[in-house]
């Protein structure tokens, strides 16, 4: 499956599938890479490929399945996105999925960029980033609790005296 | 008429001084007019322009408008204004130091609650970070609706806050109903209503005045209107229950 | 007529004429710019909004003092009745004419000049003891500033004194009644002089383009950020008392005071200070502010050795000139 | 300028993490607060300047101080129901957000926009890009001239023309501010019989005030000596932190979605992009300068053109339920005022599947704040002030 909208290039495609044992996602969306080797991936894409603007991280949340049968358990698949610059620019996206209390290696000391949105993301959905040298909530204040962006984090909780 | 000294909440020293002298005190009628007109002439403005509503705020201060004309000028510090107008959603995290800004100008202050997101939130109210409306924790003078308003409507809304200084200082406006006081600081606005039980009828028949006060259907029955509000509120009751 | 009563007399008119002026100083800036920015500025109360400084005292009367708390009380409240003083005692010895003048000093110059550098330091006490960050460096770059605009200032001055021999003002302006307006004859050092005197008296007026000590964008109001009422409308007011009285300075200094033809003395001074009141104006709404360093190299590098050449070249004219003549 | 030893070291040294216990002890630091209210933070963004004197050591930012929670809300309602409130994000160029949102969600259901409707959004996102680089314009006067000076008359030139695309919006729309134009798969508003007369009223009035501005600020000498050599972003940096847009160019770097990946009907026209090689606030400002030009020349050749055809690829929707459910992954990007603006959609959520699972809006002015931290320190707070205003960022889109 892909990207709709944003298709990774052949060639990225091609390096995804074959170097790193890319799999498709059932659920839709840009092939799913191992942690183990995201960071790897990410390397390769901006020194080799030219992938070299910091597009975005998106991590959605996935509750356990009512009737988990082959052991899923509660996920959290994130989608990276990369940009290549100049004409023709195209995005270079990839995912990885964990369980929801595992980590993900940083990109920051790749992409200076990943800093904000990886604390976003940890502050929303409660991802964590190994190794992110700033590891604070971005959006809500330090004293938050919970992860506003999972599914069972009703919209309306009032958590704070000013609601 | 006699002036009801209840809604001057702050002791300043020439007032103070006419009041305990004989033979001024009978004067501050109309001193107290003049002051009144002098607060309402010049109002200058705070603004806490948070979002969409801040860029129509900026076009009020800007040429077309000019909100310059009736005297309203907007300072960068808290100190120096007196009307805060607050434009643009307030979250939690913006909320404690709105508080701060409001507790930090000088009296007399009014604020204005500019869009529906500073009046309650509007469709984020029941976000788990937005705060329901700026009258949950500051008292509100003049609410202009609106996502956002035209900066005319705002304006208009300055208008309307002079119309209420000068009622004050006639003494035909009467305090707002405080918001009842709710478990664990959670307060969800709740707009006084006409006809509530929970209210004295007193109350109600008053701020009928007051509100007719602020116009000019100075000729509106009292009677009449409380009569029809309450025609209303028993159809309503009648024909879908209160949600 | 008793010295003392007509010293009285005059202190009094000089004090109400000059706030008067003020006052009505502030409308007509704010029209002034709103015709700039094409908008009209106030006009709702009296004819073309004349009585909105008026209601703008009316309100700054009523409202709260409120001191904040950890501020050094007395500074506090001493320190925008001080800033007025200072700035309209700089007035007393401008003359409005031939004989409208509050105390003819021989030292005229020289008391101008003293008092100006004084109006640091209440700038400095309000900014200090208020509490505040942004009074605090406010009120540093305030000390920085004109401390080293005090010299092209002085330097600026002393060209009209050079070539009039004299510092009494009202002598300068006779001297120019005979010999032409300083800012065209003699041809060079007079007009020099004036248009170094121009931005350091701005500086010290702290008006754009020299207004960073206020800087509204980065310290939200400079020295006046605490204060409420009346506190801040004397800081108000003084600034604008400031720009007032340095306009009346220079066009005694450099366009021959109440010298002029067809009308009397008084109006002829009005006008030029309103001009230059004006001009002023203009300048400040059409063009941004420095930053603070600079401001001080333009100081230092520019106007302190061209006032130094100014000077120079004003005693060079008067010994050849005195020589030839 | 040249640099003073001081400035210099502490310019070498910005690290966005820096220790201040490694910092020279005998340095008094002052930490200074600016924000969350302060007249020209842009809304309500917070500064931690850690400042030796008048100079910069450390910045420390916050953000969320305008956190709606939108991506949540997104969650809730129907795709239909979102395209108002995402005027809202953004609000200095509502119809890049909703033109965003609304391809991401024909990207997710495949639908095929019909070449009218694309001509017309075309035509809206040039509009609305002049008015977004005419307030940043004034904005920026105002950072660097102060509300009582020189900065506010530009500020109020700025607003005067801005009006009239706002009022040649509101011909189309309705409404000033807050559109709701945009429908999965097309417009809501046909182009109004007489709207190309105004159009191009509007847009003559603004150009032939283009050069008094530029007197008034952009080739002012004191403008130049506070902007030039001022907050350099450099291409590397900027592409490093993701930033993309007017700084991205400023910074010499030739990117610009519209001609590079063209939406909408952009690959019909030719787009001219303007860059800058200095890439400090004087380049940025000359590049959004050229944008506004730029823009101007584009709805002079789109408005004359529009042509004929449905301007929806299908009938509006009445219930918002009635959206049929999608799933999979969907991601579209416009080149807004301020770079890349990304919608991510992950399809198939609550009600039915009418609304998005999981929605992330990929803003610019983010990346752009991310700057600070590596570009402030050796800076005045002066300069901090026209940095912030250079790089244009909109809290309503950062916190979201």
């Amino acid at each position: 499956m892909k990207l709709l909208g944003a298709e990774n290039s052949e060639e990225v495609q091609k390096l995804l599938i074959e170097q790193f044992e890319a799999m498709e996602n059932s659920l839709g969306g840009p092939p799913v890479v191992a942690v183990v080797r995201h960071l790897e991936l990410a390397k390769k894409l901006r020194d080799e490929y030219q992938y070299r603007i910091f597009g975005f991280v998106v991590a959605a949340h996935y509750p356990a399945p009512a009737k988990d049968a082959n052991g899923v358990g509660e996920l959290i698949r994130v989608s990276y996105g990369l940009r290549s610059v100049g004409k023709g620019t195209k995005l270079a996206t990839w995912q990885v999925c964990i369980p929801v209390d595992g980590a993900i290696p940083t990109l920051v000391p790749l992409f200076a960029g990943a800093d904000w949105q990886e604390r976003e993301q940890f502050d929303l959905v409660g991802v964590r980033f190994d190794g992110h040298p700033d590891p604070r909530r971005l959006m809500l204040s330090e004293d938050w609790q919970g992860h506003p962006l999972r599914k069972d984090y009703a919209i309306d909780t009032k958590v704070h005296p000013w609601r | 008429m006699a002036v009801d000294e209840s809604y001057r909440t702050y002791s300043h020293p020439v007032y103070d001084f006419m009041m305990k002298v004989p033979g001024l005190d009978v004067m501050t009628t109309t001193v107290d007019k003049l002051l009144s007109f002098g607060s309402e002439a010049s109002l200058w403005i705070f603004p806490v322009a948070t979002s969409c509503c801040g860029i129509e705020f900026m076009a009020l201060a800007a040429s077309r408008v000019d909100a310059d004309r009736m005297g309203a000028i907007v300072r960068g510090s808290p100190r120096h204004s007196d009307v805060m107008i607050v434009a643009g959603t307030i979250t939690v995290k913006m909320a404690p130091r709105v508080k701060k800004l409001w507790d930090q100008m000088p009296e007399p202050k009014w604020a204005i609650a500019v869009g529906s997101c500073a009046i309650s939130g509007d469709f984020y109210r029941n976000i788990y970070s937005v705060v329901p409306g700026i009258d949950t924790f500051i008292p509100v003078d003049v609410y202009v609706p609106g996502c956002p308003p035209n900066p005319e409507a705002m304006m208009h809304g300055l208008i309307r806050l002079q119309e209420k200084i000068r009622a004050s200082a006639n003494g035909r406006d009467v305090n707002r109903e405080a918001r009842p006081e709710a478990v664990h600081h959670q307060r969800l606005p709740r707009l006084p209503i006409l006809g509530d039980p929970a209210r004295t009828s007193e109350l109600d028949r008053q701020q009928v005045a007051s509100a007719a006060s602020l116009g000019w259907w100075d000729e509106l029955n009292l009677e009449q209107a409380l009569d029809s509000v309450a025609k209303d509120l028993a159809d309503e009751s009648e024909s879908e229950p209160k949600v | 007529m008793n010295p003392w009563l007509r010293g009285l007399i005059y202190a009094v008119v000089v004090i109400n004429v000059f706030l008067t002026i003020t006052a009505w100083s502030i409308w007509f800036e704010r029209k002034f710019s709103g015709r700039m920015q094409s908008r009209l500025g106030p006009t709702f109360y009296g004819p073309m909004g004349l009585l909105q400084p008026v209601v703008d005292g009316i309100k700054l009367i009523q409202k709260e003092f409120l001191i904040p708390i950890n501020a050094d009380r007395l500074l506090f409240v001493i320190a925008p009745p001080l800033t007025v003083v200072l700035a309209l005692g700089t007035a007393a010895v401008v003359p409005f004419g031939a004989d409208i003048i509050a105390a003819d000093l021989d030292i005229g110059v020289l008391y101008l000049l003293a008092l100006g550098s004084l109006t640091i330091i209440p700038v400095w006490m309000s900014g200090w003891s208020s509490n505040n960050k942004y009074a605090m460096l406010g009120a540093m770059r305030a000390v920085a500033q004109g401390v080293s605009y005090e010299i092209p200032l002085v330097l600026a001055s002393l060209v009209p004194v050079i070539l009039a021999g004299s510092m009494s003002l009202s002598d300068i302006v006779r001297f120019q009644i005979k010999h032409g307006w300083f800012a065209f004859w003699p041809p060079g050092p007079g007009f020099f002089a004036f248009l170094f005197f121009l931005p350091a008296s701005l500086a010290e007026a702290n008006r754009i383009p020299f207004d960073i000590p206020e800087a509204e964008s980065e310290l939200i109001a400079g020295v006046s950020t605490e204060y409420t009422g009346m506190g801040f409308g004397l800081l108000y007011l003084a600034e604008y008392l400031h720009t007032l009285v340095i306009s009346a300075v220079a066009s005694v200094l450099f366009f021959g005071g109440w010298d002029g033809p067809f009308a009397p003395g008084l109006h002829w001074m009005v006008l030029k200070t309103l001009g230059l009141f004006a001009g002023i104006f203009w300048v400040r709404w059409s063009l941004v502010r420095f930053r603070s360093d600079q401001l001080m190299s333009i100081c230092w590098r520019y106007l302190v050795p061209g006032g130094l050449i100014l000077v120079m070249s004003a005693g060079l004219w008067v010994h050849f000139h005195r020589g030839s003549g | 300028m040249e640099m003073i030893p001081h400035v210099a070291k502490a310019r070498r040294r910005a690290n966005p993490y820096l220790d201040l216990g490694s910092y020279d002890p005998e340095a008094d630091l002052m930490v200074l607060n600016l924000g969350p209210q302060h007249p020209s933070t842009h809304g309500v963004f917070r500064l931690k300047l850690y400042l030796d004197g008048e100079i910069i050591v450390k910045v420390v930012p916050f953000v969320g101080y305008l956190h709606r929670g939108v991506e949540k809300l997104c969650e809730k309602l129907t795709m239909v129901q979102l395209i108002p409130i995402f005027d809202k994000n953004d609000y200095v160029s509502p119809m890049m957000n909703e033109q965003s949102l609304v391809m991401a969600f024909e990207a997710l259901l495949g639908i095929e926009v019909p070449r009218r409707a694309r001509y017309v959004r075309t035509l809206l996102a040039e509009l609305q890009r002049i008015a977004s680089h005419l307030l940043w314009l004034g904005a920026f006067a105002m950072d660097l001239g102060g509300a009582l000076g020189g900065g506010s008359t530009l500020f109020m030139y700025c607003f005067r023309e801005r009006e009239l695309i706002l009022d040649v919006f509101e011909d189309l729309t309705g409404c000033r501010f807050h559109y709701n134009t945009h429908m999965i798969g097309g417009n809501r508003h046909d182009v109004p019989a007489g709207w190309a007369t105004k159009v191009h009223a509007a847009i003559n009035a603004i150009e032939t005030r283009l050069p008094e501005y530029e007197t008034f600020l952009i080739t002012n000498d004191i403008y130049i000596e506070r902007t030039r050599g001022v907050g350099v972003v450099d291409g590397q940096l900027s592409m490093d932190l993701g930033i993309t847009g007017p700084v991205l160019r400023a910074g010499g770097v030739d990117h610009d979605l519209r001609r590079d990946a063209p939406y909408h009907c952009y690959d019909e026209i030719e787009v001219r992009v303007a860059t800058a090689t200095a890439g400090d606030c004087e380049a940025r400002a000359a590049v959004r300068m050229a944008e506004i030009r730029e823009s101007i020349r584009l709805v002079r050749e789109l408005i004359d053109n529009i042509p004929e055809g449905p301007l929806g690829a299908r009938k509006p929707i009445k219930t918002p339920l009635a959206e049929k459910a999608a799933k999979g992954h969907a991601y579209a990007a416009v080149e807004s005022p301020r770079g890349e603006l990304g919608i991510y959609v992950i399809g198939g959520g609550d009600n039915k599947g009418a609304s998005p699972y999981r929605l992330k809006i990929r803003s610019p002015s983010l990346h752009v704040l991310g700057c600070l931290p590596y570009i402030l320190p050796g800076h005045s707070v002066s300069d901090a002030v026209a940095v912030l205003g250079s790089v244009d960022p909109i809290m309503g889109e950062v916190d979201r």
